[in-house]
């Protein structure tokens, strides 16, 4: 990213790969989390058109079986925790102190070192190709079939890998919780938060309260493969794992939509030219969420074995889901009506989202209904409803707001017209994929499975999904190619490019390293648009006269006298950071081949990991830095 | 990075202290959920011996004496927070090291009772049980142990004067972490040692 | 099927009410791409179709589950209908004109819709609260009484384990066979199931949704079919929980009988495979020495009838099921399919198989570990095409 | 923060009555089991002795009495929210 240090905003833009790899500014972390995301995201889909090529004809041949199930494995594994979640982090990461007015997240340096985990387990799921072959036991890693071949060290890859993504992530929840709830800006009260940044506090505690179950689920996984423990073999309950994963999992669902939920929820007012339909609801819907999002983690179970008096319970407690997601769903469309709908990019992958997230919600509303997830539990229905929720919904909702904050990124716009390919073939790609799978789970095609027989009617809605695929393989190439071209020759944004309602556009792109010369003083919800339009007597929005050019935009807090002048204190880069990552990478990488040679490179691990924390916590401070 | 004349900011608006507490209570409430998990794991697994040992080879008494000095560390934790309050380096210095000496006889009682546990035949492979309580109890131990290791930080940095230099880590937080393992092991000695016999 | 047309009228509505000239290529497209979509829900409520679908119903557990499923089906597609009319005609009818440039009133919301939109989707859902808490309740059942037909599966990696412990011969021991499950027609047939290494689910979608199979764990599943199926069309089911490398090849047939072949069959399943005395089948026997090391069959020879082969149990909460280490083989020429229900059972395929079974399916022998009861597929045994040959004409007989 | 004003920590003479008060509770669990009259309601009064010593050390060790209510919220998400899930799941396995 290029950023312009011509202006005299101070302190200056450090440039060069070393400014990039001691980097502890929200705005570089989160850019490094989406490319790596997208990057990432590239991989997995590869890995998704190597499936769908398999699959377009009965008795593929184009995979092994062992190819197969590795691929499906680490398409699933990828997608959610290497790109859809980091990809929220991005976002998060950028966008959390620009919306409330602060400069920076509250520990930069643990930012830092939770990106540089999460590259470092990336790399190393992604090695685990090269090295001894990929997870292959779903990314639910069912045990006992996880913990089966301890000849492998494929699913100690999926161990150990996902559990680093897990403190990576676990310490990046505690860092936005901690921003959000201590350094709002002055007036910048909770209910006055842009509804993206209160469905990020929503994710953070989904997270921190739900993956360190996940990560005990893990370690017994990891002990039972290694050190021959008896969590799930033996004399252990393999329900055990299941019931540990999905009370992750399952949250996990809602980390993954939210962010987009909230992303969408940014974007259909600014298009509609009118505030937000029911603010408080859309943000009460979202923790309400949150919560019943953590009653429900059994439903994934329904085939298990649980008893009828469970199934029954956590099936009515998966209907209640709908109702605040379906309250989400009208306050948007709420917001449109009598609004003036500007088809924009950002907007209409936006409609996008919530026309597809519908029929997402819709067949999980099938999947409430018991009995008739009986039959589809495990068949290619399922595969098409959480495709629906998570790319319908999840990666539209993303591809959105990239569309939207590029040119806050950037300083300039993505094209339109690439954009317009982008968005038609995506549509017209994703329902040609994901639309006939419904037709093939309720007609019996399980998931994972490398093959299926001839003369069970499944061949052609297969044809079909598999040209969809490659629809939306071509529609991502231009909107990469949009993205590397746009950059340097987009058409110029300047600060405020969509009239924006919240705090980001009212500072120029892209942003200062500060962010905000000074902290604004808050006193709405859409606290900037409220700066630039009153409302005259019928309600309708008026443009004020004194707005400078409708660019930036003065505040008038410059002048009260109540803050002491003072010099700005931005964090000093710091190196800790990606030691401590490494030395955490290492660790993992040793553990993975443990017992024996692997103790050696995790005790290597250990002693890099000290020199990063110790180095960390001991660094002599400038007087001046008081983040930590 | 150099500072240089900025426009005015709301600096004092953000003291770190209340926002790094913020974050350790809420990592803290995390790793109930991490101890939750398997406290329940132990529950489910509690008479899974496999006619192995099971929770009768406790000894009440000895894990009684070693969880009364985990309590009291939590005693002179605070005491040590207390005099890192007041700036006080020598009585901060002492109640660290004193804490850090009862922590580390703790870990020296869970070392000897692993050891006998394993000689009355209790490994992690023998049963779920013995998984389970190996698991519990020594993720336990390991968070002592690094508790361990930030109060001797605190102790090393009491020496050379920078023990009230606002850093990463302080006496305050160290204590926040030391008294929750405290907390859970309250849990564990109930719910692993006195409810099983 | 009558769910065909609510999609299909959405669509047309998108196109009726907008006929402004510079939105016109864009609601060009949008029709295809909402055609799409509409076309695809509509295809997929109407097109069950192929024998392993569940929307043909072929008895009355997977009937109670299908008649739940088209209430829900058609109650999600009047909210579909209504919520993309109405997200389309709110995007459509409030767009951004040109030469207007009036600014929206600033609504910020209205808390009686709110309640509203709140409560009314709670309600819907509670209308359907009950008959899916009876549907469990009924598809959980598990059916008893002296005229269930009790069958206990074991699931291995990668096939099915049947044993009907009630059907005993005069020889006391009980019906044993592997991936072709047999039931009379209008009988209740209970599965008590449990699994001998990893989850598997046990799944007919025509005569009832899935049931996992957990090592440990006993779980049970209640199947009745209407009619009886024609001998070479049996209802196809599979695995639906992923069970490692041959998970897709895990299938199997359940055969639907009358009353009276389903009695022929079982008398025909209890007498014992005949030792062949001469040509291709006696010298396929001897080779047959090499399969008892995981094989088991009764067999009647000249020292009278015997098990040959390991037979081993696994005991689960009290029940004990047979758990061999391969499939039961003294009738597998009446057998349709092998390989766990893929493979026609054909001279070819059998061939094929013989020369080198991981050809055919993917499994991973060279990780067996039969004295720990670890079976991951059939090893090449470098079989000459002699051997192959004998034991062809051993097995094909062994009707 | 809205809420700034918290109350002063107490002093370590407080400290010594609750170190003082968390003795005797944990001398009077060490005796709980082996008082067989009490064997009906051992198992809940184990749970509220525990109960008692943790919430003395959160509350006054760690000074959760004193402090922002913000960090009580943080902390009793976890506290309260893991019994609800394990229990549930303890009772799928009739386990409880």
């Amino acid at each position: 990213m290029v950023l312009d240090t011509s202006k005299d905003l101070v302190p200056a833009q450090p440039t060069g790969i070393w400014s990039w790899i001691t980097t502890v500014d929200h705005k570089r972390i989160g850019m490094m989390y989406g490319v790596t995301a997208l990057v990432a995201f590239f991989i997995a889909g590869l890995e998704a058109l190597f499936i769908r090529l398999q699959l377009a004809t009965p008795n593929g041949t184009i995979l092994s079986a062992d190819a197969y199930n590795q691929l499906f494995t680490m398409h699933g594994l990828t997608m959610l925790l290497v790109v859809v979640m980091p990809v929220g982090a991005a976002f998060m990461n950028y966008f959390i102190p620009l919306h409330i007015g602060a400069r920076d997240v509250a520990f930069p340096r643990a930012n830092a070192f939770s990106y540089w985990l999460f590259l470092g387990a990336t790399i190393m799921l992604l090695s685990s190709f090269v090295l001894g072959g990929a997870p292959d036991g779903g990314w639910f890693g069912y045990a006992p079939l996880s913990t089966q071949l301890e000849e492998f060290v494929r699913m100690d890859y999926y161990a150990i890998g996902a559990q680093l993504l897990g403190i990576a992530s676990i310490m990046a929840s505690a860092n936005f919780i901690a921003t959000v709830f201590t350094m709002r800006a002055p007036g910048m009260t909770l209910m006055r938060i842009p509804v993206f940044t209160w469905m990020a506090v929503v994710v953070s505690f989904l997270l921190i309260f739900s993956l360190p179950i996940f990560g005990v689920g893990l370690f017994q996984m990891y002990f039972d493969r290694n050190f021959g423990t008896q969590f799930f073999s033996g004399g252990g309950d393999p329900l055990l794992w299941q019931h540990l994963f999905w009370l992750f999992g399952h949250p996990e669902v809602y980390v993954l939509i939210l962010p987009a939920m909230g992303i969408v929820s940014e974007i259909i007012p600014v298009f509609s030219r009118k505030p937000l339909f029911g603010y408080p609801f859309v943000v009460f819907s979202g923790i309400a969420i949150g919560f019943m999002g953590f009653g429900v983690w059994a439903h994934h179970m329904y085939t298990a074995g649980l008893g009828p008096v469970a199934e029954a319970g956590f099936g009515i407690a998966t209907m209640l889901i709908a109702v605040p997601t379906g309250v989400k769903i009208f306050n948007w469309i709420g917001t449109m009506w009598g609004g003036k709908v500007r088809f924009e990019l950002p907007m209409l992958f936006s409609i996008g989202f919530v026309s597809l997230f519908v029929i997402g919600g819709l067949s999980g509303v099938t999947h409430s209904v018991v009995p008739s997830d009986y039959q589809q539990h495990d068949s290619y229905y399922v595969v098409a409803h959480f495709h629906y929720v998570l790319f319908g919904g999840g990666v539209f909702g993303f591809v959105a707001g990239a569309y939207y904050w590029f040119p806050k990124w950037t300083g300039r716009f993505l094209d339109k017209r690439m954009g317009l390919w982008h968005f038609w073939l995506m549509l017209l790609g994703f329902n040609l994929t994901f639309a006939p799978m419904h037709i093939l789970g309720l007609n019996g095609m399980p998931r994972r499975t490398y093959r299926y027989g001839e003369g069970l009617g499944w061949e052609f809605w297969n044809q079909v999904a598999t040209v969809g695929s490659f629809i939306i393989g071509v529609s991502f190439l231009i909107f990469a190619w949009n993205l590397i071209k746009s950059r340097k020759n987009g058409v110029e944004a300047g600060p405020d490019p969509w009239d924006g309602r919240t705090l980001e556009w009212s500072i120029s792109s892209p942003p200062p390293v500060h962010n905000f010369d000074e902290i604004p003083i808050v006193e709405h919800v859409d606290d900037f648009w409220h700066r630039k339009y009153a409302t005259d007597e019928e309600g309708r929005a008026v443009r004020m006269t004194d707005v400078t050019g409708g660019t930036l935009v003065e505040t008038d807090t410059g002048g009260d006298g109540s803050h002491e002048e003072e010099d700005m204190h931005m964090p000093s880069p710091s190196y800790y950071p990606l030691v401590a990552a490494t030395g955490i990478t290492t660790v993992g990488y040793g553990l993975i081949y443990a017992p024996g040679a692997g103790w050696v490179v995790a005790g290597i691990g250990t002693l890099i990991t000290m020199w990063g924390v110790f180095g960390w916590s001991l660094e002599p401070v400038t007087r001046d830095e008081h983040h930590d | 990075m150099t500072s240089q004349s900025a426009p005015v900011e709301v600096h004092d608006h953000h003291d770190i202290k209340p926002i790094r507490k913020a974050a350790m209570w809420v990592f803290l409430g995390s790793e109930c959920m991490f101890f939750g998990s398997m406290i329940a794991t132990f529950l489910l697994y509690r008479n899974e011996t496999a006619d192995g040992p099971g929770a009768e080879i406790f000894d009440i008494p000895f894990t009684s004496a070693s969880s009364f000095i985990l309590l009291m560390s939590s005693l002179t934790m605070v005491l040590a927070h207390n005099a890192f309050e007041n700036r006080d380096p020598r009585a901060t210095r002492i109640w660290l090291l004193a804490t850090a000496m009862l922590g580390t006889t703790f870990l020296a009682g869970q070392v000897f009772e692993f050891t006998e546990f394993v000689h009355k035949g209790l490994t992690l492979s023998t049963s779920s049980f013995g998984s389970a309580f190996y698991m519990l109890t020594g993720f336990h131990g390991a968070h002592v142990a690094i508790g361990v290791l930030m109060l001797m930080t605190m102790f090393y940095l009491s020496f050379s004067g920078r023990l009230f230099d606002d850093r990463g880590l302080n006496v305050e937080l160290v204590g926040l972490y030391w008294h929750f393992v405290d907390i859970v092991w309250i849990v564990i000695f109930t719910v692993v040692y006195l409810l099983q016999v | 099927m009558p769910l065909a047309r609510p999609p299909s009228h959405d669509c047309s509505k998108v196109k009726r009410p907008h006929k402004s000239r510079d939105t016109r290529t864009r609601l060009a497209r949008f029709r295809v791409a909402s055609l799409v979509a509409a076309l695809a829900v509509v295809l997929a409520s109407c097109s069950g179709s192929g024998p392993q679908t569940a929307l043909n119903p072929e008895g009355p557990i997977a009937r109670t589950i299908d008649d739940l499923w088209q209430l829900v089906f058609i109650l999600a597609t009047v909210v579909f209908v209504i919520v993309q009319v109405g997200l389309f005609y709110a995007v459509f009818r409030y767009r951004a004109r040109k030469n207007d440039d009036t600014e929206p009133v600033q609504v910020h919301g209205n808390t009686p819709i709110e309640i509203l939109w709140t409560i009314i989707p709670a309600l819907i859902l509670a209308s359907i609260g009950y008959p899916i808490v009876k549907g469990i309740f009924d598809v959980r059942a598990v059916a008893e009484g002296p005229d269930v037909l009790q069958v206990q599966v074991t699931g291995h990696q990668w096939w099915w384990e049947f044993e009907y412990i009630d059907l005993v011969g005069p020889d006391g021991r009980t019906l044993v066979t592997a991936n072709e499950l047999y039931i009379p027609e209008d009988t209740e047939v209970n599965l008590t199931m449990t699994s001998s290494a990893v989850i598997h689910s046990f799944w007919v979608p025509v005569l009832n949704g899935k049931r996992d199979v957990v090592p440990n764990r006993v779980s049970n599943l209640t199947l009745i079919a209407d009619n009886p199926t024609p001998p070479d069309q049996p209802h196809p089911g599979q695995c639906a929980e992923y069970c490692g490398l041959a998970h897709a090849d895990m299938r199997f047939k359940v055969h639907v009988r009358n009353q009276a072949d389903f009695d022929a069959w079982v008398e025909d399943q209890l007498t014992p495979a005949v030792v062949p005395t001469e040509g291709a089948a006696a010298a396929g026997f001897e080779a047959f020495n090499t399969c008892v090391a995981c094989h088991n069959a009764t067999v009647s020879g000249p020292d009278g009838i015997e098990d040959i082969g390991p037979v081993r149990t696994i005991e689960v909460d009290g029940v004990t099921f047979t758990s061999s280490l391969a499939p039961n083989l003294a009738h597998f020429g009446s057998r349709g399919t092998f390989g766990a229900g893929t493979f026609e059972n054909t001279r070819e395929h059998l061939a094929q198989w013989l020369a080198n079974p991981a050809d055919l399916k993917p499994m991973l022998p060279e990780l067996n570990d039969i004295p720990n009861g670890r079976i991951l597929g059939m090893p090449n045994f470098n079989l000459s095409e002699d051997d192959i040959n004998n034991l062809i004409a051993l097995l094909e007989g062994w009707k | 923060m809205a809420e700034t004003a918290h109350r002063a920590h107490p002093s370590p003479s407080t400290y010594w009555v609750i170190a003082g008060i968390l003795a005797v509770v944990t001398a009077i669990e060490i005796a709980v089991p082996s008082i067989s009259a009490l064997d009906p309601v051992k198992v809940p009064l184990l749970w509220a002795l525990a109960a008692v010593k943790f919430f003395a050390v959160v509350g006054f060790f760690m000074h959760l009495r004193y402090e922002k209510k913000l960090y009580r919220t943080l902390f009793f998400f976890g506290v309260f929210g893991v019994f609800p899930l394990f229990i549930v799941v303890l009772l799928t396995f009739n386990a409880l």
